[in-house]
């Protein structure tokens, strides 16, 4: 249907991003074969979202440290989905498995809406930020099932915790099933807001972030959230006050 | 106008059916009661018990007078912004001409042939965010439809979006990593099926504001370079888009996400005054040639649950309360994100749509240049052909734009919205164009002929590829 | 043609995806995994056994050329007369011009903007029902709208129905006990909101010939009483109708439920040889002023299934036949009951939908003036907001015909359909009008104005009253 | 809206049916207080669908006569709706309950989709009948749970019957939740098709049919399938070919 000049730039464009460009059409419509194309990535995503981390999973990921699994509130996958409020507290279990334990920075490895990105990207992006997190004191790993990201700020808060990152698995897109979100909590306890954290998303290597990339910029915020004695919203300004300050440039608020 | 102060708050609203007692503490309780079953109102548990309790709460709703929600605001005046900005610019003479009116015959005046879309928009500033969601809790799918197509709201930046018998587009060419030639690849797509009229508009990845003004350069120059008369924007928080503007970004308008109440803007790290500032801010750039609509902003049902600041207030009348918020701002765009965040707030399809034809007649009431992003996330139970239902039947309730996503797909935020193809189908079955100026310019750099219908000339990619950013994507 | 004899059915369709292989023992096996999800072909265990058992279903069946289902006809020639009839008939010239398709292709062809209308309605009589059933498995709902609205079917008796740009209406005054003063009320009030130019036609509460018969008086009174150029029906079995005409009863139109496999029509009561006898019984009444289309079909998913004589095939393509079985009479009306059997086989308002519009574009593709029963039983789960949505939607597919009942409330039959204001609704938002020459007589007794927009005037109500049986009413 | 004229004419009509007529309009729209009745009607038609017979709630209905209670396959209600086969069978102690039970004509009294209907109209319609059936051997009155009309096949068959009468709920309409229908079947058996039947229907007093017009309908339906063998779609037929052979006009077939 189209001419010969287009279709090589329309190959071209293909080249250009995961987006499904330059697809071709019939009338208003897409050719059959996109069309299927489509019908069949949406039933694999739909697996996608059912699936879900395995009890002890990502123990041989982490060599000589001990791995905590936790449990929400969330019976089952399908209380979790229409529940987001039982996904966001612990369940008793839980809470007692934390008792005693305590630390600076806790990495949690959640499932969220996609257990594919966090089995594929959950742990080496976690090794990352230990090795690069050196001025703290990390706790174990915490693998947590069922979890919303603010299930980050009740783990963090029995924990003592300064900061909490929470690895989890963003709700999977039709050509992108195994990407990752990290969220940065500064102080975590129970009724923080989302804009009180900082996020670093899409981390979904070739794709996406590389674990370098990510890594980096989660610690980054780490190190930024710990001068300023916040995270969120307030971060920038907190930062450019203290560059203020640091600098010199008239009185800081 | 501050609310005349309720001394006891006993009223409570009852109804006696077939040996039933049906009985309401209070407005807010009795709206949930009367609104459509959806999850994110059961999850907050206030939904109605029965299928009988919610006709029960209608048949009440149905004879309040209008004037009982300058009275009795769902929100507390005192603790919330939101209620304020409600109450303290209710325009009394607008309202002057439906004053006397039920929220029944609200509905039927809405209805009436004798009511035209002229005499609706007069009455827009005296009609309140709950006075709208009540009488949509009373209105059928049809009625949404046939009261909203009356309803035309147009507003101008570059070109003017929100004619009768057009339908515009926002272009929507996301990247995981924020990647210009990959965005521009997403962008020249669009262009060449004729998307992108009412924006384009690009949700960041990140919120690296080195990487924002990257983006926001690239858009200009594509603009610039094809003489396209339209709109750019990148879709950050409000503060990057300060801080840019400072900077001196060709910032054409300025986004922000928006809620109904004051603790659930708090969540989105914004405020009326914070957005006044941005508001006054954008203005100052006098970039628009046609119109000074400079803001953009979205919405959806269940924002405020799920930053547990609903007030016990349904997520439709939320809904419609950031709505009040939007039209302090004269916006270019206002879009509902009315399936983006999930099952929990709305289950299937049935209730996206039936949101969708809510946010978009109760939008256009409030005088709101209503557009819609239809879409679904991979744990709703819905799929492309309950979007394709919505997107048609929102197109005979004429809606302003609707999202264009390269085959629907949209690679960073993982969900699905309507792509550049349903925007050609809706336009081809309901006979609809693209803004005026747009489609001309579409004709003159030969992406449409000279009957708005699309051709695929090497004079289109020709003049596209003259652009030092798309050009080297030709070789 | 008799379909080249098979010898053995080993030919498994298989796909491998991702590392799954897929596998389908027949060719209606085949079509029964491609169809969306409904509960009829879950109950008769013929649904796909996955979201990607399904797909990889329509994968094959995308590749697999038209004139396969030539020579592999889903119910064997040797057991079943509307497979010969299928054959038999089969129009190879109107076939040549998409012999060379595949599945897959043949829907691109439907939806290219180079194809139009009379190209598709030359190619009618080359589509069998199957090839249309798989065509529409691969579509999505709006391919569905979109395809279908290129096709105009015009038939006529005494006006003329299905013309690009109407809308007709069955007017359908049931009445538990087939009380005349009854429904002459129901015909009246239908009238009066510009009901009943596709047919006036009475479903009976009982057989009874003689009611029946006074049924078919009453109603041909009122129709030259008042002068008005349509048609009316008592829907009886066809034996009655065959007794009714013998007895010189006024029989417009004659009446058939009709279903897609010659075991169920057995259980129907009713056989090809039946239906061509009441056919020529009817056509010799001459009674029709513009056309001779004199025969009224309905069908509806599931009957197949109810009856047990499904022989394995989805109810889909069972439909489909059906409508090979309606097009061999040349019918003035052909309408699917689509939610009418009940949760069994249409589970919810999107089952309902997607029937309606699978339903819809099969029976124009194949060639027949196709109304839509849009409506529910209260066991289904569905509503008159998803009521309102199908028929929004086949509005702008352009459906032929749809049911007035007063109200929506059909008091004998027991179920919901669309009301003579869900008309006015379909007609106002998409500008539609009823059949020219009734439109022009609703303006001459005064019900519309010169506009074609209800009015209520003395000058109507005048008119009616003037009717034996209608005057009395008024009193 | 409405010149004063129409409306006398208007509330004329609603006295003439049960139907929705004159409701008036504005615009397209129905009126308000229209719109909400109609939903308010939906919201009870929906209950009486869920609605159930009790375990012998009809034993005092038929005084000094044995009541059986059978039920189908069907577990319960929501599997009844989605699965008719169900209903169309007994589960084993409805079998087994009416071994060595015999009788001419049967009448079952079926909750099918409205035992609202069932419970106000069939017990007084089947002593109407068995009054009237003074020629046959009346078997006693059978309860059926869960039921769809082709299970009185398998009943009539296992009682060895000539003709089973089914009442039974019909699907509730919007304004009508308690209508009754009685398919009449000659020579009961499992796979008799709808076609070999006959059906009374809209037995709904003061509506519908009345319950005197029913019986005799149902019973006048009995004697002459007993006279032609036959019932359903050939019962016409075979009556005027049986009536040509009593009036001697003519050879009958
Ligand atoms: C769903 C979603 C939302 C929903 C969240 C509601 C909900 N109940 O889920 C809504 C629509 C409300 C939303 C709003 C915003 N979002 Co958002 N959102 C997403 C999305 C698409 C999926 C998130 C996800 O899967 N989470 C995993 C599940 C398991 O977590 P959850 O506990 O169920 O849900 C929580 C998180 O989603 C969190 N959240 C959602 N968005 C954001 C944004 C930030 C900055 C933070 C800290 C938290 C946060 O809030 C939810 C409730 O606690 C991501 C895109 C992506 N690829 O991840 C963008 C994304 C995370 N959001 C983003 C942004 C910018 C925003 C806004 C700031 C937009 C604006 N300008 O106002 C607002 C404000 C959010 C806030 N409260 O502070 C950016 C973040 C960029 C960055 N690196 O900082 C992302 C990556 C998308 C994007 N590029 O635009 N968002
Ligand atoms: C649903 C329905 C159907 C469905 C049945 C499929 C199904 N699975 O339910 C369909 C659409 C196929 C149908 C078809 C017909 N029906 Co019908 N149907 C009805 C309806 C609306 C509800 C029946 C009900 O609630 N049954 C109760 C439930 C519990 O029973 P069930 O076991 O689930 O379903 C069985 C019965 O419904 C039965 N059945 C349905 N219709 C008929 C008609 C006759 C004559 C017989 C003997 C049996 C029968 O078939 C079903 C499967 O076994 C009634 C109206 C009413 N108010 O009752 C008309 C009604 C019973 N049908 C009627 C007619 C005329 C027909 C047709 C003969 C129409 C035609 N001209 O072809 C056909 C043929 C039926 C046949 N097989 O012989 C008339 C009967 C008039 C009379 N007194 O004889 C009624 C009263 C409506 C009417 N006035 O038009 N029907």
């Amino acid at each position: 249907m189209s001419a010969p000049v287009e279709r090589g730039l329309l190959a071209r464009l293909r080249t250009e991003t995961t987006a499904r460009v330059a697809l071709g059409r019939v009338g208003p419509a897409v050719p059959t074969s996109v069309a299927l194309d489509f019908q069949l990535s949406h039933a694999r995503a739909r697996d996608a979202i059912r699936q879900e981390l395995l009890r002890g999973q990502f123990v041989p990921e982490f060599p000589g440290r001990q791995v905590i699994e936790l449990h929400s509130r969330a019976a089952a996958r399908e209380a979790y989905l229409m529940r987001p409020d039982l996904g966001r507290r612990l369940d008793d279990a839980g809470r007692g498995a934390l008792a005693g334990l305590n630390a600076e920075l806790v990495v949690v490895l959640a499932d969220g809406l996609s257990a594919t990105a966090t089995a594929a990207h959950g742990p080496p992006l976690a090794r990352a930020i230990f090795e690069r997190a050196t001025g703290w004191r990390t706790g174990p790993p915490i693998v947590a099932h069922l979890a919303r990201v603010a299930l980050g700020d009740e783990i963090g808060e029995l924990m003592g915790a300064q900061l909490v990152v929470m690895l989890i698995g963003e709700r999977p897109g039709l050509s992108s099933v195994d990407s990752l979100g990290a969220y940065i909590t500064w102080q975590p306890k129970i009724g923080r807001q989302d804009s009180e954290r900082n996020c670093v998303s899409n981390i979904r290597p070739p794709h996406g972030l590389s674990i370098e990339q990510a890594a980096s910029e989660i610690v980054r915020i780490a190190q930024e959230a710990r001068l300023c004695r916040v995270t969120g919203v307030e971060l920038p300004a907190a930062l450019a006050n203290l560059r203020r300050k640091l600098d010199g440039d008239g009185p800081a608020d | 106008m501050r609310p005349h102060k309720i001394e006891e708050r006993t009223l409570a609203f009852r109804i006696d059916l077939g040996g039933t007692r049906h009985c309401f503490p209070d407005l807010r309780s009795l709206l949930a009661a009367a609104t459509p079953l959806r999850s994110g109102d059961a999850l907050a548990g206030l939904a109605a018990q029965s299928a009988e309790a919610r006709i029960a709460a209608r048949l009440i709703l149905a004879d309040q007078p209008l004037d009982l929600f300058l009275s009795d605001p769902v929100v507390p005046y005192e603790l919330d912004e939101v209620t304020r900005l409600i109450c303290d610019t209710h325009d009394a003479a607008a309202f002057s001409g439906i004053r006397h009116l039920t929220v029944g015959a609200f509905r039927e005046w809405l209805l009436d042939d004798r009511t035209g879309g002229a005499a609706i928009a007069a009455a827009a500033r005296g009609i309140t965010p709950e006075m709208a969601a009540a009488v949509s809790k009373l209105m059928r799918n049809q009625d949404l439809v046939a009261a909203a197509r009356k309803i035309s709201v147009v507003t101008r930046f570059r070109n003017t979006i929100g004619l009768p018998g057009r339908l515009s587009t926002r272009l929507q060419p996301n990247h995981p990593t924020d990647d210009p030639r990959g965005i521009a690849a997403s962008v020249l797509d669009g262009l060449l099926l004729g998307s992108g009229d009412a924006v384009i508009g690009i949700n960041p990845a990140g919120d690296d504001t080195g990487t924002i003004a990257t983006l926001l350069h690239m858009l200009d120059e594509i603009r610039l370079g094809l003489k396209m008369p339209g709109q750019t924007c990148v879709l950050t928080h409000v503060t990057n888009t300060m801080d840019l503007i400072r900077q001196g970004a060709p910032v054409d308008l300025c986004f922000q996400s928006i809620a109904g109440t004051e603790d659930a803007n708090r969540g989105f790290g914004i405020s009326l005054a914070l957005l006044d500032e941005a508001w006054d801010a954008t203005l100052a750039l006098g970039r628009g040639t046609l119109g000074d609509n400079v803001m953009y902003f979205e919405t959806g049902q269940g924002s405020c649950l799920s930053s547990e600041s609903h007030h016990e207030v349904d997520q439709q009348t939320l809904e419609c309360r950031a709505y009040a918020v939007a039209r302090r701002y004269r916006p270019l765009l206002v879009n509902s994100v009315v399936g983006f965040i999930g099952p929990e707030y709305l289950y299937d399809g049935k209730q996206i749509l039936r949101a969708a034809l809510e946010d978009h007649f109760c939008g256009k009431l409030l005088g709101l240049p209503m557009g819609l992003d239809i879409c679904y996330t991979n744990h709703a139970e819905a799929d492309q052909d309950d979007m394709d239902v919505i997107a048609t039947v929102l197109g005979v309730a004429g809606v302003t734009f609707i999202m264009g996503v390269p085959g629907s797909d949209d690679v960073m935020l993982g969900y699905q919205s309507t792509s550049f193809h349903d925007a050609l189908y809706l336009r081809d079955v309901l006979g609809l164009a693209p803004a005026p100026e747009f489609a001309e310019w579409l004709q003159t750099v030969g992406v449409t002929d000279t009957h708005g219908r699309l051709v695929r000339s090497d004079q289109a990619l020709a003049a596209f590829g003259s652009l030092p950013l798309l050009g080297d994507l030709r070789a």
